[in-house]
């Protein structure tokens, strides 16, 4: 009986339904959604994927190529806190679902100079 | 049979299965189903029992006991059925990587149609996961979603 | 033929049958012999039915006489030749009550004249025509049935010297005593059946000779000795106030003695049919007697000899047609009928539900009687006849259930579907037709229901019991029913002697159920207007049946009170039951293992689960008793109380009653 | 030939009804809890979804009696709609009762089996109360048709109106509400999962859902009865009925069988047969 | 012959939300024998924390439970910093104990919403996982993520909370504990929910110390015991009283909860209040030397006990981790014989089971 | 460092532990940890009512038997298990014993806490 009140007020007040995805909220400014990766800063240092706990991240140095695993990432920030060139950042909007797990690649472009030691 | 095909998009009724998840993402299922995201709108019900189920939503990493019971489950759905992996421990094994009773995701166990990563997956995501399944549902049958 | 023949095949034939069981040992001998003589019974009740009403005074008269008075004494003194060597001091106590008043009486007060004064000796009318069908065919069914059972019954417990032939002495007996018991009209001879039939019950519970079957026989014994001491003093009391002529059932129902004489020996002779009929708070003979092997339980305990008590009560309606014991009667009836289905909720085994639904269904009967309308009435007698079939099979069931699982528990038939899938069709079909619609126990207590306007507490009190009726005959049918998924059983083979009986009980089932309007027309009308005169309570037509309005509510005569549309509930469930049980069909592909929270082991059939550390656990299911609130030993304290102070308010209303006359 | 068609009508009008009427449940429940809601057609695509499932049981013996289930509960209805006997149309709802926890009890599911027996203990708690309704009518009508109850002036819910409070009960029950929500539990969110419809499914839980559909029905016609005259006033008491079972569903929490059973019969019971002592001190209409 | 049934209890199972099994032998209804089979969620994370590197273990230690993920994550890092010992800065003190008690608020709110669910007034819990969103958004907002915040690192936290958001959410703490006023005042006075409550799952005083209880499991049985009494963080600077029930039933603990819901948004406030400026985090200089730390810090459910193991390494020669439930569990083998079928999943759910944590 | 810490031999654990129970102390929890040749066994308790924890240490040698004391505080139950199965102590009258599948399935690896090589090496070079 004492919950009559609440629920009557619910049948006028009308539902506090979002109706994602009718109309979808903007994700807060600093939500951790999925990571993004800039070809252009990223030397290969190999730090981000090191202190990854997830192994998300894996390097190839022979290709040059920084490869992301989002199956296997839970968008902890730790990349984008330790690498040196802010190449990695954290975008709000979450990542989308799919059908298929697949490894999405990227070529690092700033690369340093064989031999010269990767910083931390 | 038009009629059937097209009910089927418009009442997929889910399972939830917790492998060994952190309970993360469990706890974002049942927010799926609450007022703010209520899926109801779609026809989604949670059901407890797999004979009910169309969509199974199955959350955190396979590890060695529930691999059995996971696929106890997959087999009692009747079909047509779904499977939707939810987070990513239940994509890959994720952050559990390294523990040495954990198999990965549920893929290896059972075939996953969707994938919707995160951790946890946030709801709108999880959303998107079924709506995807749905695509994917309609498209075998050949009738628009 | 000859109706001095009829009378002797009735009575005299199932005494010359039994000799010869006892004499003849050969196991085929014997069932040729029962056989022969069940068949000639049948044959012999069909004659009486098309007779029609009939008296009928033996030819030797004094002869009969001094034979039915050598063998009162001969039974009663082997009561108490039985109370002590068995040291029961109640047997001994209430052979003493029974045989000391009646040799005062016959001796001491010359109630021989009573003997002679009495004409006729025998009257078949209507109401008895129904009660020798009843005892013919669905009796002479039984004992057929019987033949295999005790066979199968004592090679299974090793029993070495057969004591069947005994046995069939006794049971063959029975069915003469009964037939005996429903003509008599002298109050004397129906005292020498009552006693015979009495006789026959102590020694087939006691067949068995263990220490249980002999307590419970001797607790037989002294309660419907309670009974027979009734009887004897209603003669007394008539013989004294009345005279030696009023003797006669015919006589005290016919209104030919004042109201106010009447009401004591009448009250004393429904006491003595209450107790035979188990009423609360004599039920635990009852309930004891199902010690005995099921045919026992079948013939004397359900369909037949306990009904010889209702009977007695249908009978003499019309003597206290009006009066407060008529409601008292009634109450007691509604409240045994309510109190032993609650009962019957609680109890494990098999028999004992069987037991305590017959006490329950006779409490109904007795509250019909108690109502004592034309359609109460009706409803009262078409409870004797679908109950004795209804009831008679379900024994049988449970009998051919026992030898199948050898165990009379439920909780042991869990799965029969699976075992013995005819037994559980025909098992299946008895337990429905008890209860449920479109069959006749189910219209017949509808009639009840709708008649129970006037004592308006009989009908809360049946409304309560029919809910409690539900859950004790579904809960037990649920446990067979309760298989693994598993295709294909195969019919069991079962030997004639118990498959005959048992389909021949079924198409009585439908039969009867079908053919409820010629039923009602043909007979069950007549034998109403043999107790109670005014009006007639239903329309029957080829679809249904109508409760007639005109002496129920209304004065305009097509006025209906209920309607019962017979022939199309039997096609809604011809479609709703059968059909899908011939149709319905799974492809083996198509079963899956139940749902066991995701751990079941592989496999369709398998019914284990992984549990505690992986370990294999088999699924159980138990039946639900509801031991706590429902139990004997939580009821039978209200239930004793209650029982007892409404048989007390029985005898103070009469009293006061009388008391108020003089 | 007039009952024919009224009959076959219902037949295949009444799951119409009831589908929606679980539709607008299903909305209402849902604004309620402050949820958006399913469309008002969902139930339909469950159902037809259902039908579209692959067959798959667990015994052949639940299958037979889930048509049981159905065929008796449209047989009440037609009881209901072409005015026949009261009394019987509670024993028929009876058979269905018992028809569907024999299902239940037809496989070797726990969960299936305690919901049976719990199906049972309801039908425990509620058959008294609907008797009793039947005898009331008698009481006030002097007859057990229905049609009796049309044709006479007076609302029944006028003299009967303890007995109605009992009827109401009964149908929370029969709607499988809470706090009644015990033997089959309408969202499977409880410890016996579904109960007795746990081991059904696809086109064979469809079944289940259509004779819901016709029960729904039946029981609103019950509670339409109550007031038959003119025609739409029962329709008022009914939807007001309804609207209060989902209020009730929505402010209770799920009770246990013992308590269901010991309230129906203290309350619902209690109500019933003071109403007909009430009757029976006067004298009925009709009897001299 | 007794006839008994005998059934498994998930591990799926519509009211349990986590894989446990108890295998249940009943008399009709009434429960007369249970065996808890558990290791549906055991992953191996102690072991996997001895082979990572010892900050992922952060990472890996949230996700032991998500629903107390923040905390997991906080406790490790106390217990490391421990091992040097490292002091923390008093604004990441604070900043943990906002998280932490944020945590609790909305784990509280979570289990009301479970419980009521576990009794049927589905309703109810709607209402209460509607209020939830609420805290989980000034969660979002202020960490970066609804359910594994990730908030907390050795030394200190990640994230600031600035004046704006500190605002909007007091605002919305203040929101939330109206709202969840009028639910609570349900919970703790309607008949249907108290007659479903009241007296299930009994716990005596002594019945609770002697089975080593924790949480609001242990205070609901009359022991005033909470490891936030010990000061750590902020909560010696707050003012902070355990609160306390003493019928030891699912109602009392109810009652706790609710008791702890206000509390929680009142530590919230304070904390906001004193909040001091500062950095966010202190260096950790090298490895975690060869030493042992126990830290004990009060989750939602209860003490969460940590205990570290350094050896000079990058990694932890030792860590240890019991969870609030892995102490509640074994209660459930007193609690349930001689219970309902019908209360199994009240008096399960009243101790606010998080399997994953117990079998980590 | 641990407060309160008792550095006792398996022979005296029950007595011991009588004690706390005698002066109704709350059972925390257990901890092993794998030295190599032997097992640390670490139990800690917390005086009630109040937050003051004390703990009791013992090592023995992976052959030997330890007693239970889950006949003292049955909620031991769960840490005497899963130190038997994921470290391999022998634990003596357990009150249920789950046979070495409390945590680990039947195909897990066996006894997966012990440290391996590496580990023990590792872990003897940082700690010196």
């Amino acid at each position: 009986m004492i919950m009559l009140p609440t629920v009557v007020r619910n049948l006028f007040g009308g539902p506090a339904t979002r109706m994602y995805p009718v109309t979808t909220r903007e994700p807060f400014a600093r939500a951790r959604g999925h990571v993004e990766f800039n070809e252009d800063l990223c030397n290969q240092c190999g730090t981000c994927a090191r202190r990854c706990p997830a192994i998300a991240i894996d390097l190839d140095k022979d290709k040059k190529e920084w490869i992301l695993h989002p199956d296997r990432c839970i968008i902890c920030e730790v990349c984008a806190e330790v690498c040196p060139k802010d190449a990695i950042t954290i975008a709000p909007q979450w990542r989308a679902p799919f059908y298929k797990r697949e490894a999405i690649i990227y070529h690092s472009k700033a690369v340093k100079e064989k031999g010269e030691k990767t910083g931390e | 049979m038009g009629i059937i095909a097209t009910s089927r998009l418009k009442s997929p009724w889910i399972m939830h299965f917790d492998n060994s998840s952190c309970n993360g993402c469990d706890i974002e299922v049942l927010a799926c189903l609450t007022p703010l995201y209520d899926v109801e709108r779609f026809g989604i019900v949670n059901m407890g029992n797999p004979k009910h189920a169309d969509v199974l939503v199955v959350t955190g990493p396979v590890n060695r006991r529930t691999a059995r019971v996971l696929k106890n489950l997959y087999e009692q759905i009747p079909g047509p059925k779904m499977v939707i992996a939810v987070g990513t421990c239940g994509t890959s094994g994720g952050v559990f990587h390294n523990c040495y009773n954990v198999l990965g995701g549920v893929d290896k166990v059972i075939p996953v149609d969707v994938y919707v990563p995160g951790c946890a997956a946030r709801p709108e995501a999880i959303i998107d996961g079924v709506v995807l399944a749905l695509q994917k549902l309609a498209k075998l049958q050949g009738v628009a979603l | 033929m000859d109706y001095n023949w009829m009378m002797a095949v009735a009575i005299l034939l199932p005494v010359v049958a039994a000799i010869l069981v006892y004499i003849l040992r050969q196991y085929h001998v014997r069932g040729i012999i029962v056989v022969v003589t069940a068949i000639a019974l049948i044959i012999n009740s069909i004659l009486f039915l098309l007779k029609g009403s009939q008296t009928f005074t033996p030819a030797n008269a004094q002869l009969w006489d001094t034979v039915v008075t050598v063998l009162d004494y001969l039974i009663l003194l082997f009561y108490i030749y039985a109370g002590i060597s068995l040291k029961n001091w109640l047997v001994l106590i209430f052979a003493l009550t029974q045989i000391v008043p009646l040799a005062y009486f016959e001796f001491g007060m010359g109630g021989k004249a009573a003997l002679e004064a009495i004409n006729p000796t025998f009257v078949v009318d209507h109401l008895a025509i129904v009660m020798t069908l009843v005892i013919s065919i669905v009796g002479s069914l039984i004992c057929i049935w019987a033949i295999r059972y005790m066979y199968d019954h004592e090679h299974h417990n090793h029993i070495e010297k057969s004591r069947q032939p005994r046995f069939f002495f006794w049971l063959v007996l029975f069915l003469g005593a009964m037939n005996g018991l429903v003509f008599a009209n002298n109050l004397i001879y129906l005292y020498f059946f009552w006693e015979v039939t009495t006789l026959v019950c102590f020694q087939l519970i006691a067949h068995d000779l263990n220490k249980e079957a002999v307590n419970n026989a001797a607790r037989a014994l002294w309660m419907n000795s309670i009974g027979g001491t009734g009887l004897i003093l209603a003669m007394i009391y008539l013989f004294v106030k009345v005279g030696p002529d009023s003797l006669s059932v015919a006589k005290i129902i016919s209104g030919g003695i004042a109201p106010a004489l009447l009401l004591l020996p009448v009250a004393l002779l429904c006491f003595t049919g209450m107790i035979k009929a188990a009423q609360m708070p004599f039920q635990t003979w009852l309930l004891g007697a199902m010690v005995a092997p099921t045919p026992v339980s079948a013939l004397l305990h359900s369909s037949t000899m306990v009904k010889a008590g209702v009977y007695l009560v249908v009978r003499l309606a019309p003597a206290f047609a009006g009066t407060k014991l008529g409601i008292m009667v009634a109450l007691v009836g509604a409240f045994t009928f309510m109190a032993a289905s609650g009962l019957a909720i609680s109890q494990t085994t098999g028999k004992r539900v069987l037991a305590y639904s017959t006490i329950a269904n006779l409490g109904l009967i007795i509250a019909c009687a108690g109502i004592n309308t034309p359609l109460s009435i009706s409803a009262a007698i078409l409870l004797i006849i679908f109950h004795a079939v209804s009831k008679g099979l379900m024994f049988l069931c449970a009998g051919t259930i026992e030898h199948i699982v050898w165990s009379r528990e439920i909780e042991d038939m869990e799965g029969l579907a699976a075992k013995a899938p005819m037994t559980t069709a025909i098992t299946t079909i008895g337990v429905l037709s008890m209860f449920l619609p479109p069959f006749g126990m189910l219209l017949a207590k509808w009639l009840a229901l709708e008649a129970s306007f006037t004592i308006p507490l009989a009908g809360i009190l049946f409304v309560i019991a029919s809910a409690a009726t539900i859950v004790f005959w579904a809960k037990w049918l649920g446990r067979l029913m309760q298989v693994l998924p598993k295709l294909g059983s195969k019919i069991e083979s079962l030997s004639l002697s118990y498959t005959v009986p048992l389909w021949v009980l079924v198409l009585g089932i439908f039969g009867l159920g079908l053919g409820v309007g010629p039923v009602y027309e043909g007979l069950v009308k007549n034998a109403v207007a043999n107790v109670i005169a005014s009006g007639q309570a239903l329309t029957t037509s080829a679809t249904g049946i109508v409760v007639n309005g005109v002496t129920a509510v209304s004065s305009n005569p097509s006025f209906a009170v209920g309607s019962y549309p017979v022939w199309p509930l039997f096609v809604v469930f011809a479609v709703g039951i059968l059909i899908p049980f011939i149709f319905v069909a799974v492809k083996p592909g198509e079963l899956r293992p139940v749902y066991l929270c995701g751990e079941q082991v592989e496999g369709a059939d398998a019914d284990e689960w992984y549990s505690t550390a992986d370990a294999k656990t088999k699924v159980q299911l138990g039946g639900f008793y509801f031991k706590g609130a429902l139990s004997e030993a939580a009821l039978n304290p209200w239930t004793y109380t209650l029982s007892i102070a409404l048989l007390v308010i029985l005898f103070g209303v009469v009293f006061l009653a009388i008391g108020g006359a003089i | 030939m007039n009952a024919w068609i009224i009959a076959i009508v219902t037949v295949i009008v009444a799951p119409f009804i009831g589908g929606l009427l679980a539709g607008i449940d299903r909305r209402i429940t849902a604004r309620l809890q402050g949820r958006f809601g399913p469309p008002i057609l969902q139930p339909f695509y469950d159902f037809f979804k259902l039908l579209g499932k692959a067959k798959i049981a667990s015994s052949r013996l639940q299958l037979i009696w889930i048509y049981g289930y159905l065929v008796f509960m449209v047989t009440a209805l037609l009881f209901l709609v072409l005015k026949l006997d009261l009394l019987l149309l509670v024993f028929v709802i009876g058979f269905a009762g018992v028809s569907f926890a024999l299902g239940g009890f037809s496989s070797k599911s726990p969960y299936s089996h305690i919901g049976a027996n719990r199906e049972l203990m309801q039908m425990l708690a509620y058959e008294p109360v609907l008797l009793l309704f039947a005898l009331g009518v008698f009481a006030v009508n002097g007859s057990f048709l229905i049609s009796e109850i049309f044709n006479n002036p007076t609302p029944l819910l006028a003299r009967l109106w303890p007995i109605f409070i009992a009827v109401l009960l009964i149908l929370t029950i029969k709607l499988r509400k809470s706090p009644f929500d015990l033997a089959t539990s309408h969202h499977g969110h409880q410890e016996l999962i579904k109960g007795i419809m746990t081991e059904y499914s696809g086109p064979y839980y469809a079944l289940i859902q259509l004779t819901e559909w016709y029960e729904y029905v039946l029981l609103l016609g019950l509670v339409y009865i109550f007031w038959a005259n003119p025609w739409w006033a029962g329709l008022i008491v009914a939807a007001v009925a309804y609207i209060l079972e989902l209020l009730i569903d929505n402010i209770t929490a799920r009770m246990t069988v013992g308590w269901a059973v010991k309230f129906v019969w203290s309350v619902g019971l209690v109500l019933c047969v003071l109403n007909l002592i009430y009757f029976w001190l006067l004298p009925i209409k009709g009897v001299s | 012959m007794a006839p008994r049934t005998i059934t498994p209890f998930g591990p799926q199972h519509p009211v349990l939300p986590e894989p446990i099994q108890l295998k249940l032998e009943l008399e009709d209804e009434r429960v007369v024998g249970v065996v808890p089979a558990i290791g549906y969620g055991h992953r191996g994370i102690e072991k996997a924390c001895e082979l990572n590197e010892y900050p992922k273990n952060i990472y890996l230690c949230e996700r032991i439970c998500g629903i107390c993920s923040a905390i997991h994550g906080m406790t490790y890092c106390d217990v490391v910093e421990k091992l040097w010992p490292l002091e923390i800065p008093p604004r990441a003190s604070y900043l943990r104990t906002i998280w932490a008690e944020m945590a609790r608020t909305h784990s509280h709110l979570l289990w009301l919403g479970l419980l009521a669910d576990a009794f049927g007034f589905e309703s109810m819990f709607m209402q209460y996982w509607r209020i939830r969103e609420k805290v989980l958004d000034i969660l979002e907002i202020t960490t970066g993520h609804r359910v594994t915040q990730s908030v907390s690192i050795v030394g200190g936290v990640r994230r600031d909370i600035d004046d704006d958001q500190k605002k909007h959410c007091i605002e919305v703490l203040k929101d939330v504990r109206k709202e969840a006023e009028a639910l609570n005042n349900v919970l703790v006075n309607d008949y249907t929910v108290k007659a479903r409550t009241v007296g299930k799952g009994v716990l005596s005083y002594d019945q609770a110390i002697a089975l080593g209880l924790c949480g609001p499991h242990l205070r609901a049985s009359g022991v005033k015991e909470d490891c936030r009494t010990q000061g750590y963080w902020a909560y010696g600077d707050l003012s902070y009283e355990p609160i306390v029930a003493t019928g030891g039933d699912s109602f009392s603990r109810a009652a706790v909860r609710v008791g702890e819901l206000y509390q929680a948004i009142d530590l919230q406030l304070e904390a906001f209040g004193k909040l001091p400026e500062g950095e966010l985090a202190a260096k950790p200089k090298g490895n975690p030397p060869a030493n042992e730390a126990v830290s004990r810090v009060e989750q939602p459910r209860g003490e969460v006990f940590y205990y570290a193991k350094g050896n000079g390494t990058r990694n932890l020669e030792r860590l240890r981790v019991r969870t609030p439930t892995y102490a509640n569990i074994p209660s459930l083998l007193v609690m349930l014989p001689g219970c309902e079928l019908a209360d199994v999943p009240i008096i399960v759910l009243s101790i606010d089971p998080c399997i994953s944590c117990t079998e980590r | 460092m641990i407060d309160k810490l008792k550095e006792i031999s398996k022979d005296q654990l029950l007595a011991e532990v009588k004690k706390y129970a005698d002066a109704k102390a709350r059972f925390v929890t257990g901890s092993a940890n794998d030295l190599g040749d032997k097992l640390e066994i670490t139990y800690f308790f917390n005086a009630s009512p109040g937050m003051d924890l004390s703990a009791l240490r013992f090592s023995v040698g992976k052959d030997e038997e330890v007693p239970s004391m889950t006949g003292i505080y049955l909620t031991a139950v769960l840490i005497e298990n899963e130190m038997k199965e994921l470290f391999g102590l022998k634990v003596k009258d357990l009150a249920i014993d789950f046979g070495g599948h409390m945590m680990l399935a039947q195909d897990s690896p066996v006894l997966p806490m012990l440290k391996t090589e590496e580990q023990l090496a590792a872990g003897k070079k940082g700690g010196n």
